[in-house]
């Protein structure tokens, strides 16, 4: 990797020239803005960057981003983004979704690109509605809500994105929110340096069609009571004066919070994913509790590495030019001249 | 159906043998030979092993296949019978044969199974210890065959096959069991010896495959030479044939499936072009063996990726085209129409991408050990909005080497998808390949946009070569071309997205031409006397039984004209032309006649489909004869 | 382009008005308004209540939304224009109209966007208010057009729209931001009394939604009331103008838009087949509506899932199909190319299904909210083998019922998957839809089969209805009937997995032939003077600027006849009697030929593709002009 | 549902007249005779009975019952079986699918249905491998597994079927053997009573192209020592004379195995997921500790029963024959009249 302060990048030079085109108000505004800045300090040149995205508000994100970008198809970033990123080791491939992209119709491929563990950096924009196509629900939307499809409410469980990612054995899960920018840049810092998929989930409003969804945690009258901050090695607490803990019951799997008690100290490099899954439980569609940060950041080996290490070894064991070995691949098996 | 109409009859020559001078010898022109049996009685290998003898003696070759559909029927039932056909000549032949004049079988289901499709007089072996009363009514047989006459038309050769194995291991250190399973190199030998085939090359291929058990190399030699020697020794078999050698072109052959063929021809693209292959794939029969065999090749940069779906393979697959691969998937019918909406994307990304498709029988899950070319259409149009991409087909199983070669050629110069229509009879059929030198194949090398193409030094990632009407291929790293691509339309030269009507008038009909300008060699006639009025156009893997039926008509005087199409879009520029110079032009296709749409609307020709979708590749005959009627009656 | 080639000249007869005794009164035969404004403006809203208001008064109407591709596309900015135009006449029109005679342009960017397709002389209302410098520069006007020369081609009348709103309703205690989102009502009012529109129902509308804010009501009403009274009482405004009721047939009508016609027609199809609706979906423009629509009908079984993708939607509604209910689901195009392998298993199936691809512009994401009709290949031939299925397409927005209910018949009565081809156009515009009895309806109640179809009382799932070629619907639930299907190759009558060639031939040809023998009317043929030589054939949505251009030659003496599909699979059978009546065959289409291409490979004639692919429906003009030559030079 | 006795089934009414044509010793025999001696005992009629399966060996399974039955395409068995079950509430509708079938291409519809907790028997064969293809590695293979398509290792981690179905909010998850009849019975026993979507995972000997997958935990010499059988209720212990004990260490969110101890008492209706979750981490790859039984039984509305009860809920309150309201439906908005 470059030194940083060589490339003496901005925010600017990561801004494309195209006019953004989200509804004035748009969370992935702040996003975008959050991204713009904190490229420069990932040291990386701008055309070993690439933006990878589907179809919906937030996949319109490569546009502005001036990197390379591919605005792909509904659903499919994260099989486009593997093939790349199988292919380069040398590029930082990020892949930008929506709740709709990457947990409707994209599902299968996210929980496999986790699985894998691609060396991928997935944002799940997450707005809890479908805004490109004006409103319906989404996989994350609560039950029984009224939207465009759903006017007598919604009648299906939504996902809780983290626990599904979990179950899909991602090695770093975390989340975020798009007005704050500090917490944001600090996950997308994390996220970065991870080797392997990192999924981030950023709350995002979406003010057109489903304004408000995160308002509780967003609101400085009630954020403080129900957003808590996942720190590294730090005791997990939130509300004013640190007046809440984030306990673990004895004999208990789960998690509770609590006024006052032995708050849990967060570890996110637990290899066992039963505590990050636990975390992921507190937070519910109602957010009551909702933690934000790095729930999960543990090593394992990536997709690419390994398949890239098999082409790798395989050639280092070759002898000859790529010629000569495909004439002696052509002439391989059981043979005949005829003079 | 008569032997005699299968193209040119099976000429024999008698003379007293020299390898056996106590047995008769007889030359023939040519043979086909079908081994049957159990799906656990080794047929498919039994077969290879024949057809390897018979490839080291410079016959000219053709074999195929037939699986099952289970992966393990029931033992010694009808579903669970396993074949294997080689049809050998002193000719060039250009099919597997349509019928066989011998047919191998080793138990009841086996000949139960195949009997239909033999001529009367055809030579028929049987494995006796097979043939008992448990085995006889599993397939449905009151009485044994051999036994009562229903069989009179045939040469039966009876042979206690299996029990004759057991005795000649005996005393080899053998189970029981493996003695039995070692049958089938006792049927080889037996063939080998009745055909006077070189067998060295086998017991050098039973030595590597038994490696690591010494005591089964000698026991399956021991069987092949126990069968050869029950040829040679007893009475029961009193002539042997001889096929003498094809004229066929110097050079060194081996013999390959069309499936092994396509995956050297992707690997030699690669080498050819400089670029990594990446290939993307789901399983699925019969192209699976595409992936297998490419996994193989890490060793030429080749990257293999077994995808969760069709969708997201063919998605890795232009992920890493993108990113400058020669981007690969290979699929069969329900994988490509799963494949249409990214297909879609690579058209607006004008990415280069290969698209194999095996094809078999349809729709939905259809016959998949079956072949069929029904997915011309759905390659052509198979796809949202106008989305105009490269067809090609092989017509052989070598010929897949050369189609991956061409796919990759239009792919990566006109920086399109292309989809290359393969199909089960050429993937699993086989045929010797003379082997090409290296330097002989194309040079597919392409450069990659490197620096600002605009004199004001903007980097237009849509702004086309003028001679191929490529956009520049500006893979991620390039330094100073940042730039984004998607599927919303996008204006010409800058690529940024454009609702502007005119723009996409312009884009749409660009796209097309982009396609109908694409360089592809005219397409030949074969009409040797230049007296033909009738001409057969087929494409793809019709090709062997169109050019067996066309040559057995020239040789009873009647003239026809055959042309083969390996490209379907575009179409050769010469074709209308040819298609002109005839009377009567009849298109022969295993679907329901989608090439004759296609040449019907585009020369308004009344051109007479002739089809056939029954799974099976036309016999030669079938067609001779619905072409003599078209040559004598218009 | 010249408004005189719109179809009919526009007539004038000018009179002494009577509802404002002061100002002049002009009779029009007919007149075509553009409001355009920002996104924000309420554009929509404004053009759908001038058409009901024109309903109220008997005018034939017509009407086609643009609406911005972005969902807030930045205020004020070109792609941020939202605009909706409405024919009306005194006569039955076809088509929303080609050009505006009066645009009403609520800000720069809505002059600038629009101005390009004013005729000379058309009226332009502008909000001057909006003219600012900050609004100016946004869409790269230098200079205000309103004081250069730019417009002087146009009347031009400018209105301080915002600025006398908020003025108007000074008193009405609404914010001053309400009061200015009230503008187009302002605008309503004005351009109700210019064209002597009657109000009542637009009065009633606003106390229906604004019911919950009585003073919105009465802010909304007071703009729309100071609208109106600034026309009849300024001098700005000199004429005003009426247009006679159209002679319509007697009934009841509703102006209604083709996704929910299309909506309503499913429901009904619902109700006369007495099966259950289900509806499997997942959102895309411009087929979403259909989904919305539908989720709000419960009350007649009507059930919506909105599923987690297109495989999903398409699955699912398969699975209520295969339960005794209506399938259907409903997408665009890229949502069809996902379903292809569905699609291919619901015809090896054949149970009924109903696919709904309302087009937009492609390949890929293409231009959604653009118009198009490149998806006729998919539905033909988008899927892998031998497919066959229906196709039919809707021609005008209330067509979009009928067609609905047909698409659902021939589905039921068939056993089939039907595609229904709608598109953007016909999709968003609208038109006055007499509206149908109940009862005259068509019945579309097929049976289920409830017991054995053999003599020895077996049930045997694909034994064929010998009209139909049907098989039993025998749904789940049905003591006695169990059974299974799936799709691998199925034999005749039993639909056990059959691997044996001749079976498979012959099902592939009858379900080919299934397909081949629906009972589809013939088509009819327009030509009144029974005189023409050429003759248009069109498809779909097409329909209304073919019929409107193919009358306006007939005015000016040119003899044409008109065609038009409604079934593209089957096609009719007296189609090819009817293209052989004819010198000349001109196929016009949003795509580059994919019905001529149909035609000309079937009935071997050499028809003329005449394509537009820019995202717009043909304007009249554009195929009168094309047609005038074909008529006049052959 | 009918009265069992009344209805006088025996296996033998649930086998259909298709000759069974897995390969000789596949497990899939085991699991059919299993399936088709506990029917009976559902008390249902056989056609209010249906199998929906995808593509694979395992979902030849339909073909061979006595019921209704649907032998889809690849994947889509869930969604297809998702119609079928939300508008036919009177059927019993079981999905069969393999680990190539679910969790590869049909990954998306089978979280999806579990989200929604359709009323769907969902079957996973799991084998390991893809069978009918002929013996390629499959998402639930050990990574570095030699197989046609991976000749030098698999270079991905497979999935825990267990674990992501909980992930994706399962309501029932539990896991069984092919050739264990009596436990296969008893959960396929829970599954059928259970309200919504059962998901059982079944462990199935491949012998052609995976022989032995699961021999650890099936072969008597091996078996006691690494088989954990939960038991609603009970003490989780295994081995010989109970001598391993599966704990909950203190502070720990994640299970161990230990000689002696404290045993956890089972209890699979905890409405938490994080015990199951935790109970599904004890099996990897290797099945040196792996429970089987029912890890989770909570109840949730199914979507099934929520969509029918708007749809019931609209029908009741409307009036009229649907042909007079589909007139008044018709004439809806403003209407005119010419005379
Ligand atoms: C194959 C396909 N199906 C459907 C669509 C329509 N579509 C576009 S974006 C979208 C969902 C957007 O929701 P989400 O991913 O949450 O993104 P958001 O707009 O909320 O940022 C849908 C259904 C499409 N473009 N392609
Ligand atoms: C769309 C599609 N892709 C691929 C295939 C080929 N295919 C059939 S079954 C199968 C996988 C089988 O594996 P699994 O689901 O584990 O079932 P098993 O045979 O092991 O029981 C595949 C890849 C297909 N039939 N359809
Ligand atoms: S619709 Fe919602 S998500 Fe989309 S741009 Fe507008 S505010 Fe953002
Ligand atoms: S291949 Fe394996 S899973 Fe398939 S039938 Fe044979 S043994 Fe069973
Ligand atoms: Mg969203
Ligand atoms: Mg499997």
């Amino acid at each position: 990797m470059a030194n940083p302060v060589e490339l003496k990048l901005t925010a600017k030079d990561f801004k494309s020239d195209q006019e953004v085109r989200w509804c004035p108000g748009c969370g992935d505004y702040s996003i975008l803005a959050a991204m713009q800045r904190f490229m420069p300090e990932l040291g990386i040149p701008r055309h070993n960057i690439v933006f990878v995205s589907g179809i919906g508000c937030s996949s319109r994100f490569p546009y502005y981003m001036n990197t390379y970008g591919m605005h792909s198809i509904h659903g499919r970033a994260p099989a486009i983004a593997t093939g790349l990123s199988a292919s380069r080791p040398d590029l930082s491939v990020w892949v930008v979704t929506g709740d709709g992209d990457a947990l409707s119709i994209g599902g299968n491929h996210l929980i496999h690109a986790l699985r894998r563990n691609v060396n991928l950096k997935i944002l799940l924009f997450n707005n809890r509605i479908y805004g490109l196509t004006k409103g319906q629900y989404s996989p994350t939307s609560e039950i029984g809500k009224i939207t465009k499809s759903t006017p007598a409410g919604s009648a299906d469980s939504p996902f809780n994105p983290l626990s599904l990612a979990l179950g899909a054995e991602a090695t770093f899960v975390a989340r975020t929110i798009d007005s704050d920018a500090k917490h944001l840049q600090s996950v997308l810092r994390a996220a970065a340096t991870h080797q392997g998929s990192a999924f981030v989930e950023i709350y995002q409003n979406c003010n057109i069609f489903n304004d408000g969804a995160f308002e509780l945690i967003k609101d400085p009258s009630t954020r403080d009571e129900h957003l808590i901050r996942l720190e590294q090695g730090q005791p997990i607490t939130f509300g004013t004066d640190a007046r809440y803990s984030v306990v673990h019951p004895e004999g208990s799997f789960g998690l509770k919070v609590q006024e006052g008690g032995t708050p849990l100290i967060h570890d996110a490099t637990v290899d066992d994913p039963a505590y990050a899954f636990a975390l992921s439980r507190l937070s519910g569609s109602d957010l009551t509790t909702t933690p934000i940060g790095v729930f999960r950041n543990v090593h394992r080996p990536s997709y690419d590495e390994i398949v890239r290490k098999q082409v790798h070894d395989a050639k280092t064991q070759a002898t000859g030019t790529p010629e000569q070995m495909l004439g002696e691949l052509l002439n391989t098996g059981d043979t005949w001249t005829i003079l | 159906m008569q032997i005699s109409t299968l193209g040119p009859e099976q000429h024999r020559t008698t003379t007293v043998g020299t390898a056996a001078p106590a047995k008769r010898v007889e030359q023939l022109d040519r043979v086909v030979i079908r081994f049957a049996g159990d799906s656990g009685d080794g047929m498919q290998l039994t077969g290879d092993r024949f057809t390897s003898e018979t490839a080291q003696l410079g016959n000219d070759i053709s074999t195929l296949p037939n699986f099952p559909a289970e992966i393990r029927a029931p033992a010694g039932t009808l579903p669970g019978v396993s074949s294997f056909q080689v049809h050998f000549a002193d000719y060039d032949i250009l099919t597997p044969g349509d019928a066989p004049n011998v047919l191998v079988a080793m138990n009841p289901a086996a000949l139960k199974a195949n009997l239909a499709e033999l001529p009367a007089g055809a030579d028929i072996i049987v494995n006796t210890d097979e043939f008992t009363k448990r085995n006889l009514a599993k397939v449905g047989y009151a009485t044994s065959p051999l036994d009562d006459d229903s069989l009179s038309e045939y040469a039966v050769h009876p042979v206690a096959l299996t029990s004759m194995t057991v005795g000649a291991l005996a005393d080899a250190g053998v189970s029981k069991k493996d003695a039995e399973r070692a049958k089938n190199m006792f049927a080889l030998g037996l063939l080998s010896w009745m055909y006077s085939r070189p067998f060295e090359s086998t017991l050098r291929f039973l030595e590597r495959k038994f490696a690591k058990r010494p005591e089964l190399v000698a026991a399956n030699k021991a069987a092949f030479q126990a069968g050869w020697n029950y040829g040679e020794t007893t009475e029961a078999f009193t002539v042997r044939y001889e096929v003498k050698p094809a004229k066929m072109r110097p050079g060194t052959y081996r013999n390959i499936t069309g499936n092994q063929a396509l995956s050297l021809g992707l690997v030699a693209a690669g080498v050819r072009s400089q670029l990594p292959v990446f290939l993307g794939a789901y399983p699925i029969t019969p192209a699976s063996d595409i992936l297998h065999e490419l996994s193989k090749h890490k060793r030429f940069g080749v990257t293999t990726m077994q995808a969760e779906d069709e969708i997201a393979a063919i998605g890795a697959a232009l992920g890493a085209a993108y990113g400058g691969a020669l981007g690969v998937t290979t699929t069969s019918g329900p994988g490509v129409a799963l494949k249409g909406e990214t297909i879609s994307l690579a058209i607006a990304l004008e990415l280069p991408l290969v698209i194999v498709d095996v094809q078999r029988a349809g729709p939905s899950t259809g016959m998949p050990t079956k072949t069929e070319q029904a997915d011309l259409n759905m390659a052509l149009f198979g796809r949202h909005g106008e989305a105009p991409l490269a067809v090609i087909a092989p017509k052989s199983p070598s010929d897949c080497f050369h189609a991956a070669i061409e796919a990759a050629r239009i792919a990566v110069t006109y920086r399109t998808p292309v989809i290359l229509l393969s199909d089960n009879y050429v993937a699993n059929g086989s045929e010797p390949w003379l082997l090409p030198s290296v330097d002989e194949l194309p040079d597919l090398q392409v450069p990659f946009a490197t620096e600002p193409n605009t004199a004001d030094g903007r980097f237009l990632p849509y702004l086309r070569d003028p001679q191929t009407m490529a956009r520049p291929w500006a893979v991620p790293g390039t330094p100073g071309l940042e730039h984004r691509i998607g599927g919303l339309e996008k204006a010409d030269k800058t690529g940024d997205i454009s609702y502007d009507p005119a723009n996409h008038e312009f884009m749409v009909r660009t796209r097309q031409q982009r396609i109908d300008t694409i360089a592809v060699p005219d397409v030949d006639v074969e009409d040797p006397e230049e007296n033909a009025r009738v001409l057969v156009l087929g494409w793809g893997s019709t090709y062997g039984p169109i050019g067996a039926a066309c040559r057995a008509l020239r040789q009873r005087g009647l003239p026809i004209a055959q042309a083969h199409l390996r490209h379907l879009a575009p179409l050769p520029a010469n074709l209308g032309e040819v298609l002109a110079g005839y009377d009567k032009v009849v298109i022969p296709e295993m679907n329901l006649g989608q090439l004759a749409q296609l040449i019907r609307a585009k020369y308004l020709i009344d051109a007479v489909a002739f089809n056939q979708i029954s799974g099976l590749p036309f016999t030669a005959a079938t067609l001779e004869n619905m072409l003599e009627d078209v040559v004598k009656n218009g």
